[in-house]
């Protein structure tokens, strides 16, 4: 079955000629690509293809060394990973990266921490201002925690949740910050169908209701050609297909590395 | 100027490599465990006292007393030790390999200490040989208790949480030695040269002060890091140890049981932290506050990185000749500059060192570069 | 359930606990607390002067029968030589016996400071026999502070006179150059004033050096030592510290005999370790040295021949445990005292204060008390707690301590003033109200 | 039976984010601080004032000082002791110095004030430098403030012995003399101080904390600035210290030379911390009230019980006592005595019918 097929006319972030190594190993090489606002869009590739490593490039966390990325069309220098996030980029990790001494409810609302503005005299009160803004930005966590729903484990400590409620509960920090791009390292690795459908089915809908570009990397492959509008191929760090799913699917280059395995 | 300054330098150089030593327990036990184990001065002193007092001339009841209840305790838990362990072997299952070496380590330990506490009971003072060799079997038999009683227990626990371990083990140490042995002190005579020499007395007004002391000291210490690392490099032990190091788990699939790894590195460190206790204590003499020499590896740890044992040495030269180079001729001028009351920089200035330099290379000298990955 | 029975069982062994410790205290006894170390870094030094104290409290017992009748109940508590756990003993302490603690020995320069700020609360004398603030000798302002037979600032003058004595006179120190190597804690400090003072006066330089707790590392000192060649080095060592100075002294070739210890640097552990590298260093002397004297036979007959000394016979009439005697020995004697004032009973710490500050020992009543040959008479008045300001100088011949000079007295000139200024500085500063000692009896 | 929380629902957000969201839980610490404040005054004695109350209270404060930096934000410190001087110290100067303040409760902030700051500078290098790297990297700043306050003789006032002393303290006019009036201005400072901590941590800066702590990388990817989220860790909690560090200074020494805030004092609390428990508030003052007792209790028990040995060996076996407990409690529960208590409350909830 093929992909949707919709446009989006505009380009939010842009990769050109992007290559990084480490001390000698090159794990990029020449990659460009677009991400355009409003679309899915999903990388792929072998593991080892270098798909992390791009998106710790988009979020400022490594420092390709050659190339360019342009963001809502302003050419990005080296930054910081948090000032990728002031920028509107939120992500979930391969491996969960949950603060796991927190509850859910905690854990979510750290990702509302850029909006959370009031200082440190306030805090230590507790009252006024600090206290109206902690309520405030608990009602925006509740909703997530409905969208998602996983309000009975709102107190748990998340080192004690099952796998794919974590992940779920990453996605939730992911959202709580309002992201314009939201980048997911394989969010459904190691769920069973149920949960996946489940994944799907919110990422979808934060797609649909909130209108958040998604940049994903997922190995079912059934899945990302179901989600995704768009789909960038990676092998030993270099781009060897970009398009639709339907024009991937059917790369030579592609199937030979990639699906030619699997298939 | 020049005179002073090489002066100087030899001088920090030549305590930097004791300060190596003691910084070497630190990294071994690290590298293989990830403890860092704050225990290793109170190793030190517990070794120093030990050796001292057994080899020391024997000076009224208490210490023949003390003598005999180690001995005899020793004695009984090796072959308390011992039995348990025929027990294990023909009674309750089949035999290992592994445990039968161990029951034969053990009987050996039990043999050596049964002798030594029967010729004590009748002769007193020990030939220094045969003390250092009584302070080795006890130090294995620490080892072993640590293993079994404490670190077996917190397998997987924060390092935080192992090191505020090793802090009450340190307590403990303190407290039993000086139960034991008492907190005089004490000598341990080595018999090194204690005259002062001068070299190059016709270059340098005055000639430039080597301590022979110090001298035969580092050639003990540095002659102990080689055979240290030729045990690391060409031993299957030792090339196991390093096996742990890298990777837990891949040691555990190789066949070698995490607690015996754990077993051999203490006492490998304990062996260690008898030599640093025989050196020190022949140069310092034996009491309390050696335990607190510790705190002068720790610089010499994080300069070096805390899993290189290269980085140790290396570290601990730099720290030992820029500690007192600093001391001799910045403080001065810290003095006179803000009126100050007296130098004494040296103590914070190796920290500041090995800080300054970490603020550039946060792995430590050797330590291998880390990438970070999500 | 378990937990039950724990709970049960700590409670009543708290409370037998409390029962026994009440029980215990008998009514005609004095209380006398010591807050001594027999452990940690400072043991080889803290333990014969223990022994001595303790032994001659249970010399007073068992020979006299206590105090004109009134037994003397002694207790240890191990400071460790910190601050904190001396204060910690302290508090525990003083309330102790039918009539709270007599007085107390901090042992410790730091312990004494901080004493000091609650002496006048508590009513409880501090008696710092040759240690301490040095301007607590002022008794009109320092009401509970009693440095006895000598302050640093004293010893560190009589060391003076007799490196001037040595070099032909005070005139003779112009130009030399004389470094303080010191333990880095109040203790360390006292005397520098002292020095700065006298090397304005005379012309000489004056170098302070540091040495950080407990003082085994002293390579570089030593070796600027050796670098800048001074003519005399004044040392303030404490413990390990002492024998490692004259070890690395002997390792970079400093003469020992240049080497002038305060009276807190010049007892046998303190040379011993060092062995040959020690001969020909000198120390002050608090009065007394080593050796045996009329005491000691008392001593022998009636504690150690029964088994009872707590130290063995060997050490008896070491530096330390000597200063043990002399210790306890003066305050025994400031008990007795009061006594005359206040009755044959136990006393607070309120009177003792009074029998201290008109102690008044003479040449004959020392002969009577075994310690001739140990003491110089001395005479405590509301205006000098220090008592007298005499000392000598030893030298350690390789095997025992040798007295190498006459006595000396701390010049009066020089320490007075410094002594004023510091108190009233002091007074100020706390705003304490001024005793008019002219007016006390 | 007594200690249920069923029934007790939370309607507003307000109601759901309080301290004690239980209702017993708020009537026990109630009925603590009354105890605390009205009843201890009535029969301690000096003795438990200033050797158990006291020092218990003041170490309890430091230890919430750095169970902020180490339980709450991940890094370890050993240099508790240098920035307790940095407080002690500053408060010293500002006393002295401007007689017209002559307010302990102005002297302290000042002091905390003060060790915030230096807490910052040597908190810079925690952005590069981590895990124990960073622990003994901390200990060049224990070693460099012992140091300078020993040598920089303007900071002790000139006294020729390094050592100094304050007197005849006052806050807002109640003179501060007797050990009930100390205990009293310590509780409350620390009572008060307590709450502070808590809205802290229970916060948005204290979530900033906790995630830095499990998870650095991530925390700076959703938009944590690492740097300033350890900075403002090392100057809350170093300004708690400071603040501890002046009042047993102030309140418990009275006289006091450097060595008062030695190395010792870092590894005591720290201790405090890793016994009472990482990241709770609860643990700082369990762990002050074990580390500070156990040696004193060590130290008294045989003589309670007629049990007489010589000084020496009383010290020596109280060292391997207190080590061996150390490690006992570390086995038996390694997040420290806050997880004996909450366990001990999950019983109480099911308690008597367990099933």
């Amino acid at each position: 079955m093929a992909g949707r097929v919709r446009s989006f006319p505009d380009v939010l972030l842009s990769v050109a000629n992007i290559s990084l190594s480490f001390g000698g190993v090159k794990a990029l090489t020449d990659i460009s690509f677009d991400i355009a606002k409003g679309e899915i869009r999903a990388i792929i590739g072998p593991n080892g293809a270098g798909k992390s490593s791009m998106l710790n490039c988009i979020n400022g966390f490594y420092h390709p060394q050659q190339g360019a990325i342009t963001y809502k069309g302003v050419r990005r220098s080296q930054m910081r990973p948090h000032e990728a996030a002031e920028q509107g980029i939120a992500r979930t990790f391969q491996n969960i990266a949950l603060f796991r001494g927190m509850s859910t409810l905690d854990n979510i609302m750290t990702g509302r921490n850029l909006r959370m503005k009031t200082g440190l005299f306030w805090q230590a009160l507790h009252i006024g201002p600090a206290q109206r803004e902690e309520i405030e930005h608990r009602k925006a966590v509740e909703r997530i925690i409905d969208f998602l729903e996983i309000q009975h484990i709102r107190k748990a400590p998340v080192g004690q949740l099952p796998y794919g409620l974590q992940k779920r509960v990453e996605l939730g920090r992911a959202l709580a910050a309002e992201p314009e791009l939201l980048l997911l390292d394989e969010p459904m690795a190691g769920m069973n169908i149920e949960e996946k459908q489940d994944m799907c089915r919110f990422i979808l809908d934060v797609n649909d209701e909130f209108g958040t570009t998604i940049c994903l990397i997922e190995h079912d492959m059934g899945v990302v050609m179901d989600i995704s509008d768009r789909v960038v191929v990676l092998d030993y760090g270099r781009k060897i297909g970009d398009g639709v799913p339907d024009e991937v699917r059917s790369n030579e280059a592609v199937v030979a590395a990639y699906l030619g395995v699997s298939h | 100027m020049l005179g002073p300054f090489l002066e100087t330098l030899i001088g920090g150089l030549l305590t930097g490599v004791l300060y190596s030593l003691v910084a070497l327990g630190f990294v071994l036990i690290f590298k293989a465990s990830g403890v860092f184990n704050f225990a290793q001065g109170a190793m030190v002193l517990f070794a120093a006292l030990t050796i001292a007092r057994l080899s020391g001339e024997i000076d009224g009841k208490e210490v023949h007393l003390a003598n005999f209840v180690v001995a005899a305790a020793i004695l009984g838990v090796a072959v308390a030790f011992i039995g348990w362990y025929a027990w294990r072997e023909y009674v309750a299952r089949g035999a290992g390999p592994g445990e039968r070496r161990r029951m034969l380590v053990l009987a050996a330990v039990g043999a050596l200490v049964g002798g030594i506490a029967a010729y004590s009971y009748g002769k007193g003072a020990w030939p220094l040989w045969l003390a250092i060799a009584a302070t080795a079997a006890i130090m294995g038999l620490l080892a072993y208790a640590i293993e079994r009683l404490v670190l077996r227990h917190l397998v997987n626990q924060e390092g935080i949480i192992l090191f505020m371990a090793t802090l009450g083990i340190a307590n403990f140490l303190d407290g039993l030695g000086q139960t034991l042995w008492g907190s005089d002190i004490y000598k341990i005579n080595l018999g090194l040269p204690k005259d002062p020499i001068f070299l190059f007395e016709g270059v340098f007004p005055g000639g430039l002060l080597v301590d022979p002391g110090e001298l035969v000291a580092a050639a003990i210490a540095a002659g102990l890091v080689v055979v240290l690392a030729i045990f690391f490099q060409k031993t299957r032990v030792g090339r196991a140890l390093r096996a742990v190091a890298d990777d837990h788990a891949a040691a555990q699939s190789v066949g070698i049981p995490l607690n015996t790894i754990w077993l051999i590195v203490w006492t490998v460190s304990g062996l260690v932290a008898l030599a640093a206790g025989l050196i020190w204590g022949a140069k310092l003499g034996v009491q309390f506050s050696i335990s607190l020499i510790a705190l002068k590896a720790l610089p010499v740890l994080i300069l070096g990185g805390f899993t290189s044992v290269p980085g140790a040495i290396v570290g601990g030269l730099i720290i030992g000749a820029g500690e007192k180079l600093s001391e001799v001729f910045l403080a001065p001028i810290l003095v006179k500059q803000f009126d100050l009351a007296g130098g004494g920089i040296e103590n914070w200035f190796a920290y500041m060192l090995a800080l300054v330099f970490l603020l550039f290379r946060p792995q430590g000298l050797f330590g291998e570069r880390i990438i970070e990955r999500v | 359930m378990t937990l039950r029975k724990a709970v049960l069982l700590g409670a009543s062994i708290a409370a037998a606990g409390l029962a026994l410790a009440s029980a215990a205290q008998a009514q005609n006894e004095q209380f006398i607390p010591g807050l001594i170390y027999r452990t940690g870094a400072y043991a080889p030094n803290g333990i014969p002067f223990a022994n001595g104290v303790a032994d001659y409290y249970a010399l007073v017992n068992e020979r006299d029968g206590g105090i004109n009748g009134v037994k003397i109940l002694y207790e240890e508590c191990d400071t460790g030589y910190a601050t904190d756990r001396g204060v910690e003993c302290y508090e525990r302490l003083k309330n102790k016996g039918p009539t709270g603690a007599a007085y107390v020995n901090p042992l410790s320069t730091g312990i004494t400071f901080a004493l000091t700020e609650k002496a006048p609360i508590d009513k409880i004398p501090v008696i710092s026999m040759g240690y301490g603030r040095s301007e607590s000798r002022d008794g009109s302002v320092f009401q509970w502070n009693f440095p006895l037979l000598g302050t640093y600032w004293s010893a560190a003058d009589i060391i003076m006179q007799h490196i001037a004595l040595k070099e032909g006179g005070l005139d003779k120190l112009k130009g030399k150059k004389i470094v303080l190597v010191y333990h880095d804690s109040p203790y360390g400090k006292e005397p520098i004033a002292l020095l700065e003072q006298r090397a304005k006066m005379h012309g000489f330089t004056f170098t302070p050096m540091p040495v950080t707790h407990p003082g085994v590392e002293q390579k570089a000192t030593w070796l600027q030592i050796r670098q800048n060649r001074p003519d005399y080095v004044l040392l303030w060592g404490w413990g390990v510290m002492n024998s490692t100075s004259i070890k690395e002294a002997a390792a970079v070739g400093f003469p020992r005999d240049k080497m002038f210890g305060v009276w807190w640097s010049g007892a046998e552990p303190d040379v011993r370790p060092a062995e040959g590298g020690a001969k020909g260093y000198h120390s002050a002397m608090l009065q007394h040295g080593a050796g045996q004297f009329g005491v000691h036979a008392d001593l022998k007959k009636f504690l150690y021949d029964k088994g009872k000394g707590s130290a063995k016979w060997d050490e008896v009439g070491e530096v330390l445990y000597n200063r043990g005697l002399v210790n306890a020995m003066l305050g025994v004697e400031s008990i007795r005292k009061a006594q005359t004032k206040f009755g044959k009973k136990p006393l607070t710490g309120e009177q003792v204060r009074w029998g201290i500050e008109n102690l008044d020992l003479s040449a004959a009543r020392l002969k009577e008390l075994g310690f001739e040959g140990m003491l110089q008479p001395l005479k405590v008045t509301c205006s000098d707690h220090e008592g007298t300001r005499a000392g000598r100088v030893q030298q350690w011949d390789g095997a025992k301590w040798v007295v190498v000079s006459d006595w000396y007295q701390s010049d009066d000139k020089v320490l007075k003033p410094m002594v004023d200024a510091a108190a009233k500085k002091y007074a100020e500063e706390k705003k304490l109200t001024v005793r008019d000692c002219s007016k006390e009896s | 039976m007594l200690y249920r929380e069923a029934g007790q629902f939370k309607t507003t957000y307000v109601a759901d984010q309080q301290i004690f969201p239980i209702l017993q839980d708020r009537v026990f610490v109630l009925a603590v601080t009354v105890v605390a404040f009205l009843a201890v005054p009535m029969f301690a004695s000096p003795y438990l004032y200033t050797e158990i109350l006291i020092p218990f209270l003041i170490l309890s404060l430091a230890a919430i000082g750095l169970n902020i930096l180490v339980g709450y934000c991940g890094q370890v410190s050993l240099g508790t002791g240098g920035f307790m001087a940095v407080g002690a110290y500053a408060a010293y100067n500002l006393w002295l110095r401007v007689p017209e303040v002559n307010n302990l409760v102005v002297v302290f902030l000042f002091g905390g004030v003060m060790a915030a700051a230096v807490g910052i500078l040597f908190g810079i290098p925690s952005l590069r430098i981590k895990g124990f790297y960073l622990a003994v990297a901390t200990l060049a700043s224990q070693f460099f403030l012992d140091w300078l306050f020993a040598r920089v003789k303007w900071l002790t006032n000139y006294t020729p012995s390094g050592s100094v002393a304050v007197g005849n303290l006052s806050v807002f006019g109640w003179k501060i003399e007797t050990p009930a009036d100390r205990y009293l201005l310590i509780l409350g400072l620390v009572v008060l101080a307590t709450l502070v901590a808590k809205n802290l941590v229970r916060g948005h800066i204290g979530r900033s904390w906790m995630a830095i702590r499990d998870m650095d990388i991530a925390a700076e990817i959703i938009g944590f600035r690492p740097l300033r989220t350890k900075l403002t860790a090392f100057a809350v909690s170093s300004f708690f210290i400071g603040v501890a560090g002046a009042m047993w200074a102030f309140l418990r020494l009275g006289a006091w030379e450097p060595l008062a805030f030695d190395i010792n004092r870092s590894f005591q609390i720290l201790f405090m911390v890793i016994i009472g428990g990482l990241g709770s508030l609860l643990g700082s003052f369990l762990g002050a009230a074990f580390i500070v007792l156990m040696p004193i209790l060590l130290n008294q028990l045989p003589g309670w019980f007629g049990i007489r040995m010589s000084t020496a060996l009383l010290s020596h076996l109280e060292f391997m006592v207190f080590g061996a407990m150390i490690v006992f409690f570390l086995i038996v529960e390694p997040h420290g005595l806050a997880r004996l208590w909450a366990v001990a409350k999950e019983k109480l909830r099911l308690w008597p019918f367990p099933h």
